[in-house]
């Protein structure tokens, strides 16, 4: 996914004519702004670039991006983006769907995608909520959650979007959240650039339905304490003081603080160590329980091919060895024969 | 010893034994054998639903049908000249197919006590030699020890040998059927010759072995001559109806100079397709398993909106998990083809029968007013003419489109003369031009005088748009709530389907006079069976006519003129009447079905008797 | 001042705001006082998809359209005789529903220059100064500034004070059609005294600035009084076509001495159900939010096949989806119910707007032939009746059963005499007992007389049992492939839906003499506009009758000859003619449809013209 | 799961009089004979057990179970079994289903039924092939593998079922294969036994289209080098010596090679381990690697509580603090009013 830069292009040039119809303080808009701005500084040519998404309010999405876009129906965006795929590599697929569409009525194309390793961009805007239709838990809402149909507090134990990601196979997973336009805008542009299919899970706050979920992660105040922002080939440090981190004696991983200089068997960040991202995207911290939580690429593995590198190769492995199609020896098959004249 | 040689206009020979057997084989080479010396041909292969049914069991038998002649061969037959059973199970599952008086050659070694007891024969009662088959020409051999004989040198396992009986079999028939066997050789040695040189020449020693002992035994009274058809001048080959969709769809995409994208998932009877596409990497197809039939149909519209021709194939069960994508297809006014290769339902039901009892889910299974075009192919050979005729129509009218074949086209075969390539329409997709646009402006439905949209591929630019399964506004394609637009864009779509008819020739009798007394209408795989029983009923003299569709939506334009034409309307289905209840609607005439929901094809005879009762019980 | 009172049958009266204003808090809790003022009612709710438009524009316009009278009131109303726009955008987009002469209340602070052009009217234009509203009784007032002043000594902000104005608006429509105030503060209060009793105060004193500024201000030459409607005595409550579904299934559920277990996934219009039964642990509800509508139908199948009532609503997208699991529960025969609150389509459409086209879908949308009763509502509260009377059927005859409900009735309220629960029909499953056995073996498809078969639940020793979606054997249930099975198996579950329609009364005449010049028939939410209609025309003397069917699956047994005895028929629908085309092709009438497929009801004036049409030219 | 015992009960008691249709050398009738033993020895009565199962050839399973069973459609066991267990919770429900029928079409709903922890057991046959439809590629067919779908070998990256559940938040984690009758059995029982959601993958070998898939982990000869048996509370051994094992060096799993004696930080196995389970999901050596494949029980929850249990919590919570339903008030609602008489 590298491209010529266009010198010239800006952020509006990916935005299209339509109004953005979120509701005023959605998350959304902040992500729509980076997302134009990651595509300008990558300075992919729009007519390359296509949008699709499902049905909900991240899946608008694609009304209000210059480029080409399809809306699809409820869940099905990865499918959808596998024939285009397939038959147009060339092209920059970006994924955009949220708890609901991608986890609850999509889980299975996602969870599938990832495993194919198609080389597209998802974008997962989590605000455990389903917004555009009122209010219901979705797939990532939490224990106690009240809402139009657990009125009574949730009881379902909720998908840990990276985790799950991480188990089907994925090649890239990511979390960031709509409140840090600079992290968000660095996290995108590694996905956008990723070969092959790059999970982000974007914490995207619904101010209508779900306000505040992430606050303890995104605002000031919080978010030295609970967010823990990964970088590659750094120390997992975190804390308002930067003074606590992880550290590991065999498999249990431990909180650690410290006040004088960090401990030697401190965790150092390796987005491409399978093992540590085993344990990095089981690790949920939440303010109750005093973990952190880990926002930034948790993994990348930069070898696997992708489905359309392989697909390729096998064709032209057989074009080389068997020839192109002769369409008239297909017809015939392998047994013909002629009658008459 | 020369045999006196009779001559007949055709033959049905039935190969039936355990599905290890190799009787689908068997039928097949014979097929070939037979097509290549001239004969037309039809066959119909019936296998059990399970893998590996349990040995000599009723539900483990595996069948094939196959019927050549010295005419075009419409049908496999409603029943069979000759029947080969390897075993207890095999008899008493196919004898009622047998005619009276007709050959029954059977392998006395699948009559032991273990397999009389599993085809559920009462104790101590061996049909072989208890005179129930008196009336049947009865050719008792021990296989098994003919085939242990003729290869009692070679060093191959009992085992092998057992499954090599067919090819005994084989040419045993061929010399009573005086094929040649030389071609029978070569096409089934050319199968082992390069994995197994040893399988391969005892197979050919197995077909002389056969072949010799027709000659030399005096089991048969004469031998049987199919004299060749008179056919058309070409090029042919004999096809299934699977393999036939797929060429049709390979010779359209090529045409239109797109690429065929394939996305399938794993289902009876329309796996095959599957299997056909992932071969043709190298013909410009992008195959593709995906992980359920939804994924499949989301895949193909994905590759319609990229610019390239998206196709998928499934049956029942899978087509009606396609229902709500299929509606977004509708709305976003894109290009694809989706294959029902219908079996008997509801549910799972019978997945290897056929059926045709999808017609009314085809024309209304989705929410709202969402119309498709729905073709259906009448031959196994036909669903190659159906299948590019579908992508012709998908890509110039830019919507998706409806295949309806079946169970009994699919694995069926015929002969089939191949078009050139040339000789074919031409298909020319209505891609977005700078025409198209409005003040520099692109707008995804600004429709042409027919009322198709044009078709604006990513990676083009000036032409970005945005499309969805929202309603949207005339012209620029933006989402909309207006009543009056979505009332427009409603019957803009309907309109634009309809439209379709206006372009199409119009229906004519498949058979017989363009009015009169009865009219016989189908649609799909009972073509043949119809044509034949007209046939015969004409030929009996009836005032009978044969009225077959290809196009149920929209149905030809001069179709209710014509049925009017008819004081009655008979209207045989595969189904509880779904084509019957279509022509009752539309044009207000008193069709009356023939309903046959069993799993198994209409018989000629069956229908030539309904057609007599139509016409003489006033 | 005591104004000049006017006796009126009825009025009708649309709230319109933006999404945030409170339109439709304001109109349900006015229609709740005028129908505890003894006034029949109806109400239309009408909002945009997005959760938040953006303030000011045409889509982010919400209304709530109510009508009340001292009759019986059966629609919403064609027209409204008051018009409340809230801000320039409410007006653009309701202004066509005001009758020439109505009563047009403006907040003239949503008219400033911001609004205006959110509204797309044309620079330096402001509909209130321009004389365009001149055939409009308008009544100018800055609500905004007259909230404030009366709130001016509380701690609210602005904000939450623009929030109000809703308030004095219902205020002083109290005050000019003579509705208690009492009554309207005992309903608004309630809402918000126990979480915030500051803004319940401040609610209560708006309400009554309101009623003060129409007592005090000379706006209004005149007050309105409506007198009570004459009702037959009960207990009356209003209620939404969504609570009545619910309440339908619990007393039912309750009536039969089963669970009631609800799967649903989030889907505009059927969310609400979902919310309501999440509402009823406490009454033996089990709610369930499934990860999509393939999963809530198959929960449903799970709770059928463990002995409770199995239900699960949705609308058209997931009942697209849920076709293939609807093959499988005619398979199994097992009772269950699914409802499709309709919407526009197709493909996700408009999905908070009315249609009525899967009416096909709902009969013929799976493949096979598996033939489901299908039922639909005909008012908000009949909605009660019809879940009732499909869960009756479902458990009676062991089958799945479809009620066809839509947006409108969905959202819509009326009246509704809540039925005592002793009064409602038993509901008996055909629970499985040793006299099920033959020989002392349970056959899960050993039929009764009606063709219905046992059902026996897990737990129960002796009655163990497998079923599935392979075609099975007759009586037995075991898997069959027997092609003579099959076809009776069909006919069997044909025969079992058909056999419904001879234990239903038959079907009568709605309105009219049950022969002669013109049937109006009709089905789903028509019903009010239908009725009213030919009751205009009759009582303009045309000869014309109206039909409105609630059973679609089986159509009432002499439904034939009933259409048969008048000379002309005309199907009003929200298709493209779905019910058209089912009674042309069954009786084969010449039923006419007239369609209208724009996402809105039918109007009574609309009906009007088109029956005088049909029946002048003829 | 746990029930009184009935001392006469055998295997037998538990089949059906159906005859058993797979092919001959199948797989299954391993299973099938192990699942009826197992309830034997737990003396489950036979009308208490409900088999559900999708479409494929180990979806015919319920067929040959003398217990209440329902054969369904494709990919739709779990979501069957939803309402089953919610309305009749104290049922024993087995879900059976297959590589295909489980991970492809309903991948889905298996990982939501293993978020939401219902009591059920869940059976997944892999043979990594489509048997039933003739040979195609599974979601866990291997890179190279070809099929009637892929004549060229297969190219798609297979899912780890067991990361996958894992992944998905399951609480109990398993791996078994068909040809150790013992193993089998008692990973089956300690499944059955498990209170919440059993996913337990069975190898099991498909004569006919992947014949030999697992031979390297099921032969006499290979299984002692490949196959990594886990026992809770003893070490990762394996081996024809049992002198090789895990040992852990900060985050990298390391393998080890000991003649005399075990090493000090030898991975003890801890089935209630969190982190070390996330490892071991991961964990899927092959002969050509070196590493072993661990069978048995990798992880087990035993705290979290089902489904059910929270939904009877909330509702005795519901019925104790507003009584239970009196259907008149709620036909009532909370306006109504009496006219007349």
């Amino acid at each position: 996914m590298t491209e010529a830069l266009h010198p010239s292009v800006s952020a509006k040039d990916y935005a299209s004519d339509q109004e953005v119809r979120w509701c005023p303080g959605c998350g959304d808009y902040a992500i729509l702004k980076q997302v134009q701005t990651v595509l300008a500084e990558l300075g992919v040519p729009r007519e390359n670039v296509v949008f699709i998404s499902g049905i909900g309010c991240s899946s608008r999405f694609p009304y209000y991006m210059g480029t080409y876009g399809l809306h699809g129906i409820h869940g099905r965006a990865p499918a959808i983006a596998y024939g285009l795929k397939i038959t147009r590599p060339e092209l920059h697929v970006w994924i955009v769907t949220g708890d609901g569409d991608g986890l609850s009525i999509g889980g299975n194309h996602l969870i599938h995608m990832l495993r194919r390793n198609m080389d597209v961009t998802i974008l997962l805007f989590n605000n455990e909520v389903y917004g555009l239709t009122k209010g219901q838990i979705s797939p990532t809402s939490r224990p106690g959650q009240r809402t139009p149909s657990t009125p009574w507090g949730s009881f379902e134990h909720p998908f840990n979007p990276v985790a799950l990601a991480f188990g089907a196979g994925a090649t890239f997973v990511a979390r960031t959240m709509d409140r840090d336009l600079a992290h968000m805008r660095s996290v995108l542009k590694r996905a956008a650039q990723h070969r092959g299919a790059a999970f982000v899970e974007i914490y995207q706050n619904c101010p209508v339905f779900n306000d505040g979920a992430f606050f303890a992660y995104t605002e000031k105040e919080s978010k030295p304490d609970n967010a823990l922002f990964l970088e590659h080939g750094q120390p997992l440090v975190f804390g308002q003081n930067r003074d606590r981190g992880f550290v590991l004696e065999g498999t249990a991983l431990r909180l650690a603080s410290f006040s004088d200089g960090l401990p030697a068997n401190l965790w150092i960040h390796d987005e491409t160590d399978r093992t540590k991202a085993a344990l990095l995207v089981q690790l949920l911290g939440t303010p109750d329980d005093g973990l952190p939580r880990p926002f930034g690429v948790l993994y990348a593995d930069h070898t696997r091919p992708t489905y359309e590198e392989l697909l390729a190769e096998r064709r032209q492995h057989l074009v080389q060895h068997h020839g192109g199609g002769d369409l008239s020896a297909l017809l015939r098959g392998k047994n013909w024969w002629t009658i008459g004249s | 010893m020369e045999r006196h040689r009779i001559v007949i206009p055709d033959v049905v020979i039935v190969f039936a034994g355990d599905s290890g057997e190799g009787m689908q084989l068997a039928g097949v080479q014979f097929a070939h054998t037979s097509a290549l010396r001239g004969n037309d041909i039809a066959t119909f292969p019936n296998y059990p639903a399970e893998i590996r049914a349990p040995q000599g069991t009723l539900a483990g038998v595996s069948s094939f049908q196959l019927r050549f002649g010295s005419f075009e061969v419409l049908t496999p037959g409603d029943q069979c000249d000759v029947l080969v059973a390897m075993n207890a199970a095999a008899l008493k599952t196919h004898l009622h197919l047998l005619k009276r008086g007709g050959i029954l050659i059977v392998n006395e070694a699948g009559f032991d006590r273990r397999n009389l007891r599993l085809a559920g024969y009462p104790e101590a009662e061996n049909p072989l030699t208890n005179g129930s088959l008196s009336d049947y020409q009865l050719i008792k051999l021990n296989i098994s020890q003919l085939v242990g004989a003729a290869l009692a040198d070679t060093g191959l396992s009992v085992r092998e040998k057992e499954r090599m009986k067919n090819m005994f079999v084989l040419g045993l028939l061929a010399w009573l059927f005086g094929r040649p066997l030389e071609t029978l050789e070569e096409l089934v040695t050319a199968k082992f010759r390069a994995r197994n040189p040893e399988i391969a020449a005892a197979n050919s020693r197995l077909l002389h072995a056969g072949y010799n002992f027709g000659e030399t035994s005096e089991l048969f009274a004469s031998r049987y001559e199919i004299p060749q058809a008179e056919l058309a001048p070409g090029v042919y080959r004999s096809i299934s109806g699977n393999e036939a969709l797929v060429l049709g769809f390979v010779v359209a995409a090529h045409k239109a100079g797109l690429k065929l994208f394939y996305a399938g998932y794993p289902i009876t009877p329309a796996s095959e397709v599957l299997h056909q596409m992932s071969n043709l990497l190298s013909y410009d197809v992008y195959p593709f398993q995906a992980e359920d039939e939804i994924a499949a149909i989301s895949a193909a519209i994905g590759a319609a909106f990229g610019g390239h021709l998206g196709v998928t194939a499934t049956s029942g069960p899978g087509f009606s998990l396609m229902s709500e994508t299929l509606g977004l297809a509708v709305m976003l006014e894109l290009p694809l083809v989706v294959c029902d290769i219908q079996r008997a339902g509801p549910s799972t039901g019978m997945p290897t029968k056929p059926e045709q009892a999808d017609l009314l889910q085809a024309l209304y299974g989705r929410h709202g007013e969402a119309p498709i075009p729905v073709l259906a192919a009448a031959t196994p050979a036909d669903c190659f003419q159906t299948a590019y005729e579908a992508t012709r129509l998908a890509l110039h009218w830019m919507t998706p489109v409806i295949v309806l074949s079946d169970a009994f086209l699919a694995n069926g075969s015929d002969l089939w003369r191949i078009p050139s390539v040339e000789s074919l329409p031409p298909i020319t997709p209505p891609f977005a031009t700078e025409e198209h646009k409005s003040n520099g402006v692109f707008h995804p439905y600004q429709r042409d005088t027919r009322g198709v949209r044009p078709w604006a591929i990513p990676g083009t630019p000036g032409f970005e748009h945005r499309i969805g399964g929202l309603e949207k506004e005339d012209i620029t394609g933006n989402v909309s709530y207006d009543p009056l637009n979505h009332e427009r864009m409603v019957q803009l779509r309907a309109a634009k389907i309809e439209q379709i008819a206006a372009e199409l020739p119009p229906q004519t009798v498949t058979l017989g006079e363009p009015e009169g007394e009865l009219a016989v209408v189908g649609w799909g795989s009972t073509y043949g069976s119809i044509y034949s029983a007209v046939q015969e009923c004409r030929a009996q003299g009836l005032p009978v006519s044969h009225i077959h569709l290809r196009y149920l939506n929209p149905l030809p334009r001069n179709l209710g003129q014509l049925l009017r034409g008819f004081r009655r309307i008979l209207v045989p289905e595969l189904n509880s009447g779904h084509l019957t209840q279509l022509l009752r609607a539309r044009y207000l005439v008193d069709a009356k079905a023939y309903e046959k929901v069993q799993g198994i094809p209409l018989t000629v005879s069956e229908l030539v008797e309904v057609i007599q009762e139509r016409i003489h019980h006033d």
